[in-house]
């Protein structure tokens, strides 16, 4: 029988996975989608418990997320192409002349 | 379950009233925008008026308000989903000031930069509204809304200076972590639903108070993931990288609204969520924040005094700061919350004064804050100087300043609650602090001017700003008593009801 | 009358006041008039009290009177209240006596000093403070006086502080007797905290009360005081040096009266060493053997000195000994005795001595003096007096209290009172001794003050000897000069006469007339050349043979300073030195001082002379010891004493001794006539130079100040800079080598900032599991 | 919620609020002073004076009218206006025995600081802060709230940091930084310490109140927490004052200070620290203080044999008498922690007369310096033949400071030692050694900078000037006066000290004060005497 639990620990497999890719990678479009991978995890998560508190809320939250995510995909998209316009194939290291 | 609340679904009442301080940020700033897109060459300083003016409708209404709850007491509507108490509004005021001021010291700075546009007052406000509706929010998700609204137009406004790579690199870094840690945050909302089953606040607390929690795992990982976005958000250790590299990066006038009223909404949070909310699991968040605000302290302290530029300096010196105002937060009393408020009310005019003063010194560019441009400005700009030195005063603890206060009530509050090797910690990075703020007094008093010291102005509106913070500073740091009343009484109440 | 006691003090007070403020005005010699009369105006008020302290009946003979409270903390209060009692009076007799002869003796012998008024500003200030000692009424006040009569000394000391040397010796003076001040003050304490109270009647009164091991202390510690005040070894060392103060100075203050307040304040604290000699000797055996120690060892060095002072200096610290001596006995009557007159006495020597100096322009050195009796009769009549006196002659003054003190050392029984009582004997013995040679040295014999010293004739003899060589290198070099024009000159004339010869032929070659002429003119001309070069050669022939001559002569001559040099003999005891050969070449100094007048001294400061030396003549009155009856002295103090003391020791003991001492005096004059009046031995085979040296002890421990002591506190200066505040440092240090530490962490990349938010979020986990599971 | 209005309302009740006003005198002065433009000069000057002689004349009325019976706290507001109602911070002044003269000794010295001394440069501000300093010195002195005590006792750091920085020389800067950080530090766990009192007292009662004698009177806080905090009051005041080992901001301090900044650094700043052991160490903590009280003694000897000898070497004058004052204040210590009402009536006595002595040596070696422009002693020689006045006066602050009886400064070292050799005969006797070397670092040091020979400069040094003998006439005159007759100044101390002693008593289980054995004269021994007198007589 499914309970909330397998939900839980996929989505916290999902996140995992998600926060590991932010970490790992370099490019910083793939490290948007990451954070988005994480953002889903915890929809995931939302929609498990919510299902197991028998609740709507969970559920009602989860579209509040998605718009969320939808906006900062906007943002961060917005601020690699001002970025790409001064220099070309930038990776989130080659950002580092602040630092210390 | 589910069939019978849909059946009885009904839209909930709300006061407007209460909303007024949003609406007014929120509005003012969307009006500006559709204006300057309909007539093309509205001059700046209408733009820059509009902006104060919205958040002096913000402040206004919220004077009305005080006056309000003091006869009816606190409430709250919206379902619930919005609390009103002394609490949102006195923040209310702090954040919808900072936004003014920031407004200010943008106007000068725009045209100097040659940044002219409406865009940074806009997004100002926007984040300001963001920013009272975190104060506000007595639900989970409104305040995560609250908080991405304040956010992302925080992440824009560091990146806002269009010539200067590292404004970019600013805005990249904040954004990228901005949003990994907005992650976790959810992911703690997310669980702490799943224990609790209610993202409401005031159900939450009525929840703890009536249950004994066998299986408290998910509430406590939910609670140690939203300390970690919450964490992020007000710079504290080790959560704080990108607070150096971001104050540094961005335009001067968003970096005083960045360390005034974003970490006045930020803390606005954990006072509301941590301190009142979770004021039943204190035993085992406590510790954590402990931790947490020594980390913040020392690091913050330890990493100034090796800088070399002022502006980096003062933003390692807004980290520490903000360790000193967790100690309000896990005093997790009346009196630290109430300390940690008149920290952010009497900080956000400081640090905005100190932030206006390196505006005008940073020079067209942005970029001038090296030690020897500071010296001998004591002699070349005596009043800009002066000024200055009272915001340093201030903010290393000096006595007759506001910040001393300030620093005396958090600490009295973690000593009053027994935490005493934090507060051990926290004198100890004051006296580090005082030799960095003495670092930039040497500069400026004791040292000649190099001979190609650079004259500066002090354009009118920044001027209102330096005036206006030297008097708050002063004012509340003699005669404190004005504005503790005022935080004493801003306390969170989370109640239902209208 | 015994309110006038008031006055005495105040006479100095009103003095020093208004020397202060307009004394420079008043200038000289008015200036020393008015402290002269201030304190003379002391002395006649001490007169009058004298009498009003006899007007009283013997048990009420101690008088306290109060001015005012000066500190009182708590349980502690002491008063400013003088203590007017028979000893109080004697001791302020004698002070403002000697006082008031010793500022009229000032104004003469200050005479011309630039800072004239200055000097009498110091001594009013001194003779205040002194009585302002003696009076107190309580451990305190004495203190103040004791610390205040320091500092004056201290001031006049180096009252000519352009010379290091003088400065030097005021500074040591007061460093010294800061170390007994010490004692001073720990014993006042030791009386508060034992008996309450620090007024010597209290003290007194409650001595028999307190525990063996506090009064051991008490009285030690007191002791210590007086060790430093009274020039007790070892703690004597500043005294000769004070002797770089003016002179009378050091016949005022380190002879007559500062110096014997020591002994003035174990005498007022009697009670606590009447019962230390009832219960707890070995303490009074300290002080007693201190006494003698010292008394002999300063005699020892005095005998070598050759400073006129420096021997008195040396014998004011012996005869501090004798005193000390005696209250060690727990004779105080003597000690006292002893004081008095040791303070006419004394002070007579030094006045006459500043006397001499004057006379001799300043010069100290008895070397050089002699003969001066028939140029300075007064000075050197009284001069005798005190001699005699000191020598212990009867019946001059000296003879009887020394003599009191040696029986009352014997007085004390066994083995101790007789070894104390033997080197009290030996001590008198040497004091006839050098005081003797001092006397014959400086009044007898011939003048010897412009004939070199030995060291002076040694200078000659190097400075002749190196003229005679000079003289002779000089010769030889002229010598050879000569030789060699000579040379010169035979070679002129050879040529000469070959340019003639060859002149000759060419004459006779000759072709013509004309040529002849030429040739004969050239000849001629060759002839005159020829003939002039024989009168150079002649000439330089003559001048060679001279300087062969002298040089022959110089080098005789030096070859004469040598064996003149050589066959130098020391010369016999007492025999004029002189450089004989080398006279003409002592230095300039001994010629100007040969111009010396030694002449006798002004009125003012020969008055006080005649005066005192009436008075060492008949001091001894004061407590005869022949009959009960004539115990003046003794009588007089019993009210002030706790005990009455009685000799033990028979009549005839009694004559026996006062023999022995007679003789002891005798031998030493008379070993002094031998060696410096009749010249029957060498005085070189007693003064050694160890005893000059002060057998090394003051030298020790100069070095050790200026080494290990200095060492130590320097020592302690760089621990302080790099050790303490090294710590400092290092603390600031620490905290910045760990900001950039920290500050690396901040590494710019982003990713690295994920990896710490992600971190802590594992650690923020971590430790809520932790609490779940708890 | 109070407000300011109100406040002031209330203070017009009482008669006249002079306590209150030795503080706003000068500040308003200060305030004064900045307004006034640059450019005239002399100006400032005139209202600096004038400001801290009414302060000056103020503190003189407080001691005339100043009940010399009573030792308890004199006037007080009997309603303290209310400054911070959440934590009960109240503006409270008050002064009693110990305090009284400490406030008269800041009125005294400032004025003389100002008329002594001009700076070398911007005097405006040099004004500014001197008497914004004495403004803050005041307050700690009166505060009886602990708060505004450490507020106060914060404050004064910055116009002395300033003082230092600006007109000071050589190595100004890390001189001025050492002093600020140093003393910043020590007094960082007195805050805490302040903090905890107050709410162990708030637990024990409900009351918050920053009130020393509610608090003292309370002691609501257990032994061991007590102790602790107690500590950190001591390391503060450690700092402040200095003890050994926490000296060494002192010898640079005062070394590179200018001269009006020495001598108000040695004349009432050092103090603070030894007041705040009177007030807010006995007083505040008497079991924990009583406990300590050995080390602290010890300390103190410490200090006096560790400070005389690092100034025997020391090569440059004013250092020199830096260290003496580390001598000096060791003593202090000493007598406050031997806790006998004679060492504690000495150590106030000693606060003042270490005040008006080391002050005036800062005078006079200052003003070498103004002539001179060298402190190294290796440089000065034989000025006393070109400058007799000047010698002069060094002479007998000299005597005063080595201890001289019938000077001001033997009194206070004699009651200490007095009280301590009661307490504890053995440290008092090896504190005693410190008058021995008093005497040896500076006679050595005058006889090296006065007497000799003078050559150069030396030679033709400028004698004492009016304005200087001005200042110094007053001092020298106190000088003598609290030496011969200090009577005036200690029957005003010793009703409080009594009250403290009492206190402490009260406080301390197994606790009495040391006394001295009173012994009283046998009759039977003066009969005897008697007995004999008369057997002689007849």
């Amino acid at each position: 029988m499914l309970t909330p639990t397998y939900y839980l620990v996929l989505s916290a497999l999902v996140f995992s996975i998600g926060a590991v890719g932010v970490l790992v990678r370099r490019n910083p479009l793939v490290m948007f989608m990451c954070v988005e991978l994480m953002l889903n995890a915890v929809n995931l998560t939302f929609i498990g418990l919510a299902w197991g508190l028998n609740d709507i809320g969970g559920q009602v939250s989860v579209f509040f997320v998605m718009v969320v995510a939808a906006a900062e995909v906007v943002v961060g998209l917005a601020i690699v192409v001002a970025i790409m316009r001064r220099r070309d194939g930038a990776t989130a290291d080659d950002l580092s002349v602040l630092r210390g | 379950m589910i069939l019978a609340q849909a059946q009885t679904i009904a839209a909930p009442s709300v006061d407007v009233s209460i909303l007024l301080p949003m609406l007014f940020m929120a509005v003012g700033g969307l009006l500006i925008l559709t204006m300057t897109s309909i007539k093309k060459d509205i001059p700046a300083w209408f733009i820059t008026s509009w902006a104060v003016g919205s958040c002096g409708g913000a402040i206004i209404s919220s004077i009305v308000l005080w006056n309000q709850l003091g006869n009816d007491g606190a409430s709250s509507t919206v379902a619930g989903a919005v609390g009103f108490d002394g609490f949102s509004v006195f923040l209310t005021v702090v954040i919808a000031s900072a936004v003014a001021m920031a407004s200010l010291l943008a106007h000068p700075y725009l045209e100097r930069e040659g940044l002219e546009g409406v865009e940074l007052h806009v997004l100002l406000l926007l984040s300001g509204t963001g920013g009272i509706v975190m104060a506000f929010s007595n639900d989970l998700i409104v305040f995560f809304l609250g908080l991405e609204t304040l956010s992302m137009a925080v992440y824009v406004l560091a990146a806002m200076h269009r010539r200067r790579i590292q404004s970019q690199e600013a805005g990249m870094k904040y954004f990228v972590l901005g949003a990994f840690s907005s992650t976790f945050l959810l992911y703690g909302i997310a669980l702490i639903y799943g224990a609790t089953g209610s993202t409401n606040l005031i159900e939450i607390q009525g929840f703890l108070a009536n249950n004994l929690l066998v299986e408290d795992g998910l509430l406590l990982g939910g609670i140690a993931l939203l300390i970690v976005g919450l964490a992020f958000k007000v710079g504290a250790a080790p959560f704080h990288s990108w607070t150096p590299d971001v104050y540094d990066g961005a335009p001067t006038p968003v970096v005083a609204y960045m360390a005034s009223g974003v970490k006045a909404a930020g803390f606005a949070a954990l006072l509301r969520i941590l301190s009142s909310t979770f004021s039943s699991v204190v035993d085992d968040w406590v510790p954590a924040i402990e931790v947490i605000a020594a980390l913040t302290l020392i690091i913050g302290s330890l990493s100034a005094i090796v800088q070399t530029n002022v502006k980096r300096m003062l933003a390692y010196s807004s980290i520490s700061h903000a360790g000193f105002i967790m100690l309000g937060v896990l005093a997790a009393s009346d009196r630290g919350t109430s300390a940690a408020l008149f920290y952010l009310f009497t900080y956000a005019f400081l640090v905005s004064g100190t932030m206006a003063a390196l505006t005008i010194l940073g020079g067209k560019g942005d970029n001038d804050f090296s030690f020897e441009s500071m010296q001998g400005l004591g002699r070349r700009k005596p009043i800009l100087a002066f000024a200055l030195m009272i915001f340093l005063f201030a903010q290393a603890g000096i006595p007759f300043t506001s910040g001393f206060v300030a620093k005396f009530g958090v600490i009295a509050a973690a000593v009053d609650s027994e935490n005493y090797w934090v507060a051990i910690v926290a004198v100890f990075a004051a006296v580090v602090g005082a030799f960095l703020y003495l670092k930039v007094l040497v500069s400026m008093f004791l040292q000649e001017p190099q001979d190609n010291a650079r004259d500066v102005e002090i354009p009118g509106s920044v001027g209102v700003v330096l005036a206006t913070a030297v008097v708050v500073t002063l004012l509340f740091g003699i005669f404190p008593g004005l504005l503790d009343g005022f935080a004493t009484d801003a306390l969170v109440e989370l109640t239902t009801g209208q | 009358m015994v309110d006038f006691v008031y006055l005495v003090p105040l006479f100095p007070l009103l003095g020093f006041i208004s020397l202060m403020l307009v004394g420079r005005r008043l200038g000289e010699p008015a200036a020393g008039y008015l402290a002269t009369a201030a304190c003379g105006g002391a002395f006649a008020s001490t007169v009058v009290t004298f009498f009003g302290i006899r007007g009283l009946e013997e048990e009420e003979r101690q008088v306290t009177k109060t001015l005012f409270n000066w500190v009182i903390a708590g349980d502690f209060g002491v008063d400013v209240a003088f203590l007017v009692d028979p000893l109080s009076v004697a001791m302020m007799l004698f002070v403002t006596g000697i006082g008031t002869l010793i500022h009229l003796y000032s104004v003469g012998y200050m005479h011309g000093d630039p800072n004239f008024s200055k000097f009498f500003i110091y001594l009013n200030m001194f003779v205040f403070s002194m009585l302002i000692l003696v009076l107190g009424d309580n451990l305190l006040l004495t203190f103040l006086g004791w610390e205040g009569v320091g500092a004056c000394s201290y001031f006049l000391v180096s009252f000519w502080f352009t010379e290091e040397k003088n400065a030097m010796a005021g500074k040591k003076a007061f460093v010294t007797n800061r170390v007994g001040d010490w004692g001073f003050m720990v014993a006042t304490f030791l009386a508060f905290a034992t008996i309450g109270s620090i007024d010597y009647l209290t003290i007194n009164g409650t001595a028999a009360q307190l525990s063996t091991p506090v009064l051991a202390a008490l009285i030690l510690l007191l002791f210590v005081g007086v060790m430093g005040k009274s020039a007790q070894f070892p703690l004597y060392l500043w005294l000769p040096d004070a002797m770089a103060g003016p002179t009378p100075v050091s016949a005022l203050i380190h002879a007559a009266t500062m110096v014997t307040s020591g002994v003035y304040l174990l005498t007022r604290v009697n009670g606590l060493i009447y019962e230390a000699l009832l219960h707890a000797q070995w303490v009074t055996n300290i002080i007693a053997w201190v006494g003698v120690g010292t008394a002999f060892f300063a005699a020892t060095i005095a005998i070598a000195q050759t400073d006129i002072k420096k021997v008195l200096a040396y014998s004011t610290v012996s005869q501090l000994g004798y005193m000390v001596l005696a209250v060690g006995s727990g004779v105080f009557v003597a000690a006292i005795f002893h004081m008095i007159t040791h303070a006419f006495f004394k002070a007579l020597l030094f006045l006459g001595s500043g006397s001499v100096i004057h006379g001799m322009d300043d010069d100290q050195d008895m070397r050089r003096y002699g003969g001066l009796r028939k140029l300075m009769p007064i000075t050197s009549a009284t001069f005798i007096i005190g001699w005699l006196a000191i020598a212990g002659v009867p019946p001059f003054a000296g003879f009887w209290s020394k003599d009191e003190i040696l029986l009352s050392a014997w007085d004390l029984g066994g083995l101790n009172g007789k070894l104390l009582w033997f080197f009290g004997l030996i001590t008198a013995l040497m004091t006839a001794f050098y005081m003797s040679r001092q006397v014959f040295m400086t009044f007898y014999g011939d003048y010897r003050f412009g004939d070199p010293d030995a060291d002076e004739v040694d200078e000659a003899w190097a400075a002749y000897l190196a003229h005679a060589q000079d003289a002779k290198l000089e010769a030889g070099t002229a010598a050879d000069d000569a030789i060699e024009a000579h040379t010169k000159a035979v070679a002129a004339l050879e040529t000469a006469r070959e340019a003639y010869v060859d002149a000759q032929i060419e004459l006779s070659q000759a072709a013509d007339e004309e040529a002849t002429v030429a040739a004969q003119k050239v000849v001629d001309a060759k002839s005159t050349a020829v003939d002039k070069a024989e009168a150079a050669e002649e000439k330089a022939q003559a001048a060679r043979d001279e300087a062969g001559a002298v040089a022959k002569a110089a080098s005789q001559a030096d070859a004469d300073a040598r064996s003149e040099a050589s066959r130098r003999v020391e010369p016999a005891p007492g025999e004029q030195l002189t450089a004989g050969a080398a006279s003409e070449f002592v230095p300039a100094a001994v010629k100007q001082r040969a111009e010396h007048h030694p002449h006798e001294s002004n009125w003012q400061m020969t008055t006080p002379l005649v005066v005192l030396a009436v008075l060492s003549i008949f001091g001894g009155l004061l407590n005869l010891p022949f009959t009960s009856d004539l115990h003046f002295l003794e009588h007089w103090l019993e009210p002030s004493i706790v005990f009455e003391h009685k000799f033990a020791a028979s009549g005839l003991t009694k004559w026996i001794l006062a023999i022995v001492s007679i003789v002891a005096g005798g031998i030493g004059i008379m070993g002094a006539v031998m060696i410096y009046l009749k010249h029957n031995a060498d005085p070189k085979k007693i003064e050694k130079p160890i005893l000059l040296d002060a057998w090394g002890y003051d030298r020790a421990v100069s070095a050790f100040m200026g080494g290990p002591g200095a060492k130590m506190f320097e020592g302690i200066a760089w621990l302080d800079a790099n050790i303490v505040d090294g710590m400092v440092n290092g603390t600031g240090s620490f905290v910045r080598g760990s900001g950039s530490a920290v500050r690396r962490l901040q590494s710019g990349l982003v990713r690295s900032y994920a990896l710490g938010i992600t971190l802590g979020s594992v650690a923020l986990l971590a430790w809520f599991l932790v609490r779940v599971a708890a | 919620m109070t407000n300011f209005l109100v406040a002031a309302e209330s203070s017009a009740e009482l008669s006249f609020p002079v306590l209150t006003s030795l503080i706003v005198v000068p500040f308003l002065g200060a305030v004064l002073v900045a307004l006034v433009p640059k450019a005239r000069v002399e100006a400032h000057r005139l209202i600096a004076l004038m400001a801290s002689v009414i302060t000056g004349a103020l503190s003189v009325w407080v001691l005339l009218t100043f009940d010399r019976t009573d030792g308890g706290f004199q006037f007080r507001s009997d309603d303290p206006n209310v400054w911070i109602e959440s934590l009960g911070i109240r503006w409270d002044l008050a002064v009693d025995g110990i305090s009284l003269f400490l406030v008269v000794l800041t009125g005294f010295l400032f004025p003389l600081a100002i008329i002594g001394v001009k700076p070398e440069h911007s005097p405006k501000s040099y004004f500014a802060w001197i008497i914004l300093l004495e403004a803050g010195v005041m307050g700690v002195f009166m505060s009886l709230d602990l708060f505004f005590f450490f507020v106060f006792f914060e404050v004064v750091l910055v116009p002395m940091y300033f003082l230092i920085g600006t007109w000071g020389h050589g190595n100004r800067i890390y001189a001025a930084t050492k002093f600020f950080l140093f003393t910043m530090f020590g007094s960082a766990l007195m805050m805490i310490g302040i903090l905890a009192i107050v709410f162990f007292h708030e637990s024990a009662t409900g009351i918050v109140t920053f009130d020393v004698v509610a608090l003292a009177e309370g002691q609501n806080w257990g032994v061991d927490a007590g102790r602790w905090i107690f500590l950190s009051f001591v390391l503060a005041f450690s700092v402040k004052v200095p003890v050994f080992p926490v000296h060494t901001w002192l010898p640079d301090a005062h070394t590179e200070a200018p001269t009006a900044g020495s001598v108000i650094l040695a004349g009432v700043m050092l103090k603070l620290g030894t007041y705040g052991f009177f007030r807010f160490g006995l007083y505040l903590f008497p079991e924990a203080a009583t406990w300590f009280a050995p080390v602290l003694m010890i300390l103190g000897t410490v200090g006096i044999l560790y400070g005389a000898a690092a100034a025997t070497v020391q090569k440059d004058l004013k250092r020199l008498v830096a260290y003496s004052s580390v001598a000096h204040l060791g003593f202090i210590v000493l007598g406050t922690f031997a806790i006998t009402t004679e060492s504690l009536t000495g150590s106030v006595v000693q606060m003042v007369n270490h005040g008006l002595s080391t002050g005036a040596l800062f005078f006079l070696v200052g003003w070498m310096y103004e002539r001179r422009h060298t402190r190294q002693i290796a440089e000065l020689g034989g000025l006393q033949k070109a400058a007799p006045v000047f010698a002069a006066m060094f002479t007998l602050v000299m005597l005063s400071s080595i201890g001289l009886p019938g000077l001001n400064g033997f009194v206070g070292e004699f009651l200490i030692l007095l009280g301590a050799f009661v307490a504890n005969p053995w440290i008092a006797s090896v504190a005693a050694t410190g008058v021995i070397f008093a005497a040896v670092y500076l006679l050595w040091a005058y006889q090296r900078v006065f007497h000799g020979k003078a050559e150069g400069d030396n030679a033709t040094m400028e004698d004492l000037r009016p304005n200087e003998l001005l200042v110094l006439f007053p001092m020298i005159v106190l000088i003598i006066f609290l030496g011969v007759y200090p009577k005036p100044m200690i029957e005003r101390i010793e009703p409080s000290i009594e009250v403290l002693v009492a206190h402490i008593d009260a406080n301390v289980d197994g606790w009495t004060e040391p006394t001295a054995d009173v012994l009283v004269a046998e009759e039977s021994h003066d009969e005897g005497e008697e007995e004999e007198e008369e057997g002689e007589s007849e």
